[in-house]
C-alpha cells in the first residue's frame, strides 16, 4: 500500500537504476546524479523556472505560457523561439506527444522518423525521451526563459530524469492529475508511486542546494470540473510532493467561466494550499497559482476564441495568478502553427500588463463563493484523510475507489466516473449528480438548489441534458445552455 | 436494434466527445457498444465481430489519428468484417489543415464517412441513418 | 444668448424650412414632416433604436454596435449587411464622413466621385446628406436592425433631418460634445442651438408618437479624459435634449483603462443622468448606457488590439452597459475592411454573450470611486447652473468660455485647454494640471495626491511628461506609462 | 534656432498628436508654428512664409490626406517657397494599405518625407535635424 512517506535515498537509487534502462537514452552521463546536479547549478537564475516564479509573485504580476511542441528537434527549437520572441512568452514549455505519455517510444521513434519524412510534424507534442538529454539540453540552451515538461504521463520518471539533466526547471504533473485524466487502466497506487518518485527527484536536487519548481496538474479533465473537486487534488498532491522534498509548488485551476467563482477559486486554492500543507507540518513551501485560459471545448471561429482567450486573462489577472496557460485561435481545429499560438500569447500579454497591479475588489459575493468552495473542499479532504487513516496516499487511492472524490468524464477506470455537473444560471459550475461524493448534507443541498433555481428559470428539468448543453455551451458563444428547440 | 462500435483508438485519452456519443447514439434507438479510450484496431474489430455491429464509429481527437487509423480497413477485411462501415471524427489530423485533404486521404484509406473538427455527433446522425438504418 | 427652453414649433419650422434648402437633397418629398411621420412609423419595434434599447435594459444585456462608414452607396450596404451577418452587431451605425461633418458638401460629392472613379471609397465615411433621403432609405431597408447616425458634426441639422425621414431611429451627438473635440473655432453658443434644433425634431416626433434614440457623444476627445468631465457633458447634454421633448437618450463614456474606475465611471454616469433629469424637473426619460472600448491610440499589432477590444468588452459587460462600441484590429492603421470590423464586433460578442448576467460584484473600492466622481459631478454641474444663473445652457456657455469645465486635448477655441490628465499609480485617470475646473479644494488636493503618489513610487517629477507617457502607454502595451531611459 | 510650422490639414480635427508634436520640437530646440488643427494649404503656405520655416509637417490622420495634399508642392513653388522641406505624417490614407505604396504616391507628390502610421515624432526627430539642423 503506498505511503504519504519520503523515499529514502536507498530505494531512490534502486528504482533509479532499473528507470533509467528504460530506454537508450536513459544511459547519457549527464545523467550521472553530479554530474546533473552540475548542470542544474550552471542554471542562471532568469532561466529558472522557480526562481523566476519567486520574483513574479513578489511584484504581483502574472506571467505567461503558452503550450507548444512538436516531433522534430529543430523545429521544435525553432517554434520555442518564435514564441519566446513573437509571442513574449514568460515561460516556455515543451508539451510532450502522446506516444511518449504511455512510454510508447517505439511509436514515437516512429513518429519522428515519419515526420522526417514528411517534413511536418506527425506527432502531437515533443518526444523527450526519444530527443534524450542531448536533445532536451539544445532546447534549454536555445532559449532564454525557463522550460518546463508539461505532459499527462501517468509514468513520468524517465522523463522527468531527462528533463531535469537538461536544465528544464519544472515539471507538470501528479500521481492523481496524471492518471484519472489521462489513462485508462493504470492503477492509482501506482502512479501516486511513480510521482512520489518524480517529487523525490525534486527534492533530492533541493538537497544539493537547486530549486525546481512543481506543478500539479491543475484542470483534470479540463470540461465543467467544480472548484472543489479540482482544488482538493491540487492540495493532495501538494501534500505529496512536499513529503517529498519539493519545496516550490505551483497549483492550477482552469477557468470555469464565471468571474465570480474563478476568482474565488483562486483564492480559496492559494490559501486552502498554505493552510493544509502547514497542518500537515509542511512549513517552508512556496506556493504560487497558475490559471488555465478556457480548457474545454473551444469556439471554431478565431475572433470568438480571441474573445475567450483574452476575457480569460482578464479574470487571471484581476485574480492575481502568478502564471497563466494560454490557448489560441487554432485550439478547436488542432494542434496550433508557431503564428496562432503567439498570438494568443500576444493577446493574452497585453491584457495582463494593462492589468497589472489591478485587482479584483473584495466583495461580500466573492467572500461567500470562496467560503463556499473551501467547505466542500474541507469535506472532501476530511474524507480522503479518513479514508487513509490518516494517511493522505492512502486516503486518496481509498477515496477514489469508493468515489468519495470523482472527476467528471474522466477516462480512468480507477474514477467512480458518477458525478456530473452542471452550471447555476450564473454560470457558476455546481453538481448535479453526487454520485458517492463526501459533501456534507448540507453542500449536497446547496446544489440541488442551485440547480432546482436554473431549472426554474430556464423551465426544463433537472438531467444529464443540462450537462450536455452546457459542455456544447462555449464552444456555441454562451456560457449556461439552453435546450434548442 | 442496430448495433454499433464506438471508441477512441490509439493513445487518445478524450473521453468527453465519447460519453456524449454514447449518451445520444443510445438515446436515438442504437444499441451502442462503447469500447472507451485508448482502444486498438483490434479492440474495434473484435468487439464489431462479437457484436455483429454494421459501423465502427472511430473517434480520433489527438492528433495521431492518421498513424493510429492506418490499414484499419484491411484489418477488418482479414478479419472477414468486409461490409461493417467505418466512420472517423474528431481531430483527426494534427494541426489545422484543409478538410477535403484530409477527408480524401481517409477516404483512400478505407473510411466511409469522415468528419471534421466540431461536427457534433447529432449531425452525424443522419448519415447513420442513411447508411444502415436504425 | 441661448436658453435651456423648447423651440416653439413656429420657430422651428422657421429653422427648418432655411436648413432644408441647404444642399438640393433637402427638398425630398419624404422631408415632409407628414410624410416623415408616416415613414417613421412604419418602422417595425426590431429597427427602432430607441425600441431595442427598452428591451435591452429589461433583459440586462450588453448590445454591440460597430463604426462604419464608405463613400459609395451600394459598399456601404453591402459593408453594413457584412457586420450584421459576419459581425452579429445588434446595432448598426453610418459613421459620416469628415466634409459632411463640416458641411462641405461639395467636396464630399468630389469624395464620392473620386471614390467611384478609383472603385475604392476614399471618403473616412458615409456621405448620407449628399447620398440624401433616397440613398439613406436604401441603407435602412436593406438591413435588419436599427442604425444610427454617428459623426462628430458641429451642425447636423440638415444631416439629421435627412436620416429621420430616412428611418434612420438614433442620431449620435450634441452642442457640446460634437463641438469642442470636433472643431475650432465654432462658437458654443451656436452649436448648442443646432443641437437643441435637433433635440427638437426628435421631441416632435415623440409627440407624433415616435419614440427616438439620442447618443449625446461621451468619450470626447477620447484620450484620458477623466470621468467626471465626460460624465458632467452627458449629463448637460441630456438635460438640453430632454427639454426640447427627447425621451429616450443613451448616455456615453469611453474606456479608462481601470476597471475600478471604468466600471464605477458608468454607474455614476446612469445614476447621476438620472438624478440630476429629475432635479431638472423632466421625470419620464429613459436612460441607457453605451460603454466605448477604448478610444485613444490603438496598438498596432492585431493580436495586441484584440487582446485590448476584448478586455474592454468585459468591463462593459461587467459594468452592465446597455451597448458597446466596438473597435477593430486596425485602428491604429486606419478605416477598417469589413473584414477586420467584423473580427472586432465578434470578439465583443463572444465576451458580452459569456459575461450575459454576470455584474461586478458591489465592494467598498467600487463605491469609493462611485463617491469620487459624483462628487466632483456635482462640482462642476453647481458651477456650470451658477455661471447659467440657474441656466444650463448659458451656464454650459460660460463655464467652457471660463474654464470651469474643460476638456483635455480638445481642438476648439471654446474650450480653455489648461486641464492635463494622467493616470495614478492604479491607471485611474487623475488630473494633474487642473486649470480653472469647478473643483472644491478637497477635490483638488485629492487628485494631487494619487499623482504626488505616482510621482513617489516611479521616483520621477509630476509634470506633462506622465501626461504625454501616459498617452503613448496603451499603444504600447502598459497603462501606467514610465520615463523611458 | 529654426522654423518649422506644423498643423493639421483639411477637415481633421486630431489634436493629440498635434499638441505633442509642438512640445516636443520644442523641447528640442525648434521653433515651432503650430497652426493647429482644421488648417488649409494656404494656413501652411502663409506660415512658412512670414516665418521663413525650413520645413512644413503636416499632419493627417482622418483618413483624407490624399485629397487634401493635392498639389501641395505646386502650391508652395508658386508662392515662391521652393526650398521648403515638406514632411507628412499620421494616418495620411483611408485605411490599412501597403506603405511601400503610400510612400511612392506622395513622395511623387513632392512630399520630401513620408512617415507611417504610428511613428512617433521622437523617431522623426533625426530626420529633421539631418534635412534642416536645428
Ligand atoms: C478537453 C480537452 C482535453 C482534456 C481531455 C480530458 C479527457 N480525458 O477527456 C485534456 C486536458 C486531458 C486533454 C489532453 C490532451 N489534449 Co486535448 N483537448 C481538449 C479539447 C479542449 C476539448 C475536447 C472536448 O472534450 N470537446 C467536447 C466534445 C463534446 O467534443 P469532441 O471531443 O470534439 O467530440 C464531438 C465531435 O468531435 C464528434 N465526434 C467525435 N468523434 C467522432 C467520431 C465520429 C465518427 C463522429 C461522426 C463524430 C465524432 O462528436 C462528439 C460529440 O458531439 C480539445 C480542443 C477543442 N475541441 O476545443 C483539445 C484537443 C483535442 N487536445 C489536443 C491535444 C494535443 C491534447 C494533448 C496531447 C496535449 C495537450 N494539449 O495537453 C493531451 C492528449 C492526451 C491524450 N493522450 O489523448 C489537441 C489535438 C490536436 C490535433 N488533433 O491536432 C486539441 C484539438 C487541442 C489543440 N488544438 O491542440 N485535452
Ligand atoms: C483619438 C482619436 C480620435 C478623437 C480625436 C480627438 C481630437 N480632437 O484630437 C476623436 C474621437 C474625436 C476622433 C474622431 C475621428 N476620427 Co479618430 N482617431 C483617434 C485615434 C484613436 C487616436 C489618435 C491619437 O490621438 N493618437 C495619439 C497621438 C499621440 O498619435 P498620432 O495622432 O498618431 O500622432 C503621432 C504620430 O502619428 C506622429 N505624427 C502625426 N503627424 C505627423 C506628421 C509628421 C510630419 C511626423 C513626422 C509625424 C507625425 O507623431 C505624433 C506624436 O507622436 C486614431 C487611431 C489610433 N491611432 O489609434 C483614430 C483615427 C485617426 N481616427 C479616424 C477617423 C476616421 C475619425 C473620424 C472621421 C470618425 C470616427 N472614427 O469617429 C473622426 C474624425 C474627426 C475629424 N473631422 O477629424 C481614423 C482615420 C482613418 C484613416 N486614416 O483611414 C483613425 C485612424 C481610426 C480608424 N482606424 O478608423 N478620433
Amino acid at each position: 500500500m503506498v505511503k504519504n512517506e519520503k523515499l529514502t535515498m536507498e530505494e531512490f537509487l534502486r528504482i533509479r537504476k532499473e528507470i533509467l534502462q528504460g530506454w537508450p537514452t536513459g544511459s547519457h552521463p549527464a545523467l550521472e546524479l553530479d554530474e546533473a546536479v552540475k548542470r542544474l547549478k550552471s542554471v542562471p537564475p532568469h532561466k529558472n523556472f522557480a526562481l523566476k516564479l519567486r520574483k513574479a509573485k513578489e511584484q504581483g504580476v502574472t506571467l505567461i505560457q503558452p503550450r507548444a511542441g512538436v516531433a522534430r528537434l529543430d523545429e521544435h527549437i525553432e517554434l520555442l523561439q518564435y514564441l519566446e520572441k513573437e509571442g513574449r512568452a514568460d515561460f516556455l514549455p515543451s508539451t510532450i506527444d502522446s506516444y511518449t505519455r504511455h512510454n510508447r517510444y517505439e511509436n514515437a521513434e516512429d513518429g519522428i522518423r515519419e515526420s522526417d519524412k514528411q517534413g511536418r510534424s506527425l506527432l502531437n507534442g515533443f518526444p523527450a525521451v526519444n530527443h534524450g538529454v542531448d536533445g532536451c539540453t539544445k532546447v534549454y540552451k536555445n532559449i532564454n526563459v525557463p522550460i518546463q515538461a508539461r505532459h499527462g504521463t501517468p509514468d513520468a520518471r524517465l522523463l522527468s530524469e531527462i528533463i531535469c539533466a537538461s536544465m528544464w526547471t519544472s515539471n507538470e504533473g501528479g500521481g492523481i492529475s496524471y492518471n484519472i485524466p489521462y489513462a485508462k487502466t493504470i492503477g492509482l497506487e501506482d502512479t501516486i508511486k511513480y510521482w512520489q518518485y518524480v517529487d523525490r527527484l525534486v527534492g533530492y536536487y533541493y538537497e544539493q542546494g537547486i530549486e525546481l519548481n512543481r506543478e500539479p496538474y491543475g484542470p483534470l479533465t479540463g470540461t465543467l470540473v467544480p472548484p472543489s473537486i479540482s482544488n482538493t487534488v491540487a492540495i493532495i498532491e501538494s501534500i505529496l510532493a512536499a513529503e517529498q522534498g519539493v519545496k516550490n509548488i505551483t497549483v492550477g485551476y482552469g477557468q470555469g467561466g464565471n468571474v465570480v467563482q474563478d476568482i474565488a477559486a483562486l483564492k480559496a486554492l492559494e490559501e486552502q494550499t498554505n493552510h493544509y500543507l502547514k497542518l500537515f507540518g509542511y512549513e517552508d513551501i512556496f506556493i504560487t497559482t497558475v490559471f488555465h485560459q478556457w480548457m474545454g471545448g473551444f469556439p471554431s471561429n478565431e475572433s470568438d476564441a480571441m474573445g475567450l482567450i483574452s476575457f480569460a486573462s482578464t479574470v487571471a489577472a484581476l485574480g492575481n495568478a502568478t502564471k497563466m496557460i494560454t490557448k489560441t485561435t487554432h485550439e478547436s481545429q488542432g494542434v496550433p502553427t508557431k503564428e496562432a499560438n503567439a498570438q494568443g500569447l500576444r493577446a493574452s500579454k497585453m491584457v495582463v500588463n494593462l492589468l497589472k497591479g489591478q485587482r479584483m475588489p473584495d466583495s461580500k459575493e466573492i467572500e461567500e463563493e470562496i467560503n463556499q468552495i473551501k467547505k466542500e473542499v474541507d469535506s472532501l479532504i476530511h474524507a480522503v484523510v479518513k479514508a487513509g487513516k490518516g494517511d493522505i496516499a492512502q486516503g486518496a487511492v481509498n477515496a477514489f475507489k469508493r468515489g468519495l472524490i470523482d472527476i467528471p468524464f474522466a477516462p480512468s477506470e480507477m474514477n467512480n466516473g458518477k458525478v456530473l455537473p452542471a452550471r447555476d444560471i450564473e454560470g457558476k459550475i455546481r453538481i448535479l449528480e453526487l454520485g458517492c461524493l463526501a459533501f456534507t448534507d448540507e453542500i449536497k443541498e446547496f446544489h440541488h438548489q442551485k440547480l432546482a433555481e436554473r431549472a426554474k428559470i430556464q423551465n426544463r428539468k433537472i438531467s444529464i441534458q443540462m450537462t450536455i448543453d452546457d459542455i456544447y455551451a462555449i464552444s456555441e458563444g454562451v456560457l449556461v445552455g439552453t435546450e434548442k428547440g | 436494434m442496430k448495433t454499433v462500435v464506438i471508441g477512441v483508438i490509439g493513445a487518445d485519452v478524450h473521453a468527453v466527445g465519447n460519453k456524449i456519443i454514447d449518451y445520444v447514439l443510445s438515446e436515438n434507438g442504437y444499441n451502442v457498444v462503447n469500447i472507451g479510450v485508448l482502444s486498438s484496431q483490434e479492440d474495434f474489430i473484435n468487439a464489431a465481430i462479437e457484436t455483429d455491429a454494421k459501423a465502427i464509429l472511430i473517434s480520433s481527437l489527438y492528433g495521431h489519428g492518421e498513424i493510429d487509423c492506418r490499414f484499419m480497413r484491411e484489418q477488418c477485411e482479414e478479419a472477414g468484417l468486409d461490409k461493417v462501415k467505418l466512420y472517423v471524427g474528431g481531430n483527426i489530423v494534427v494541426g489545422k489543415q484543409d478538410f477535403n485533404d484530409v477527408e480524401k486521404r481517409f477516404k483512400k484509406m478505407g473510411f466511409d464517412r469522415v468528419y471534421p473538427p466540431g461536427v457534433k455527433i447529432e449531425q452525424a446522425l443522419v448519415d447513420l441513418k442513411e447508411d444502415i438504418g436504425i
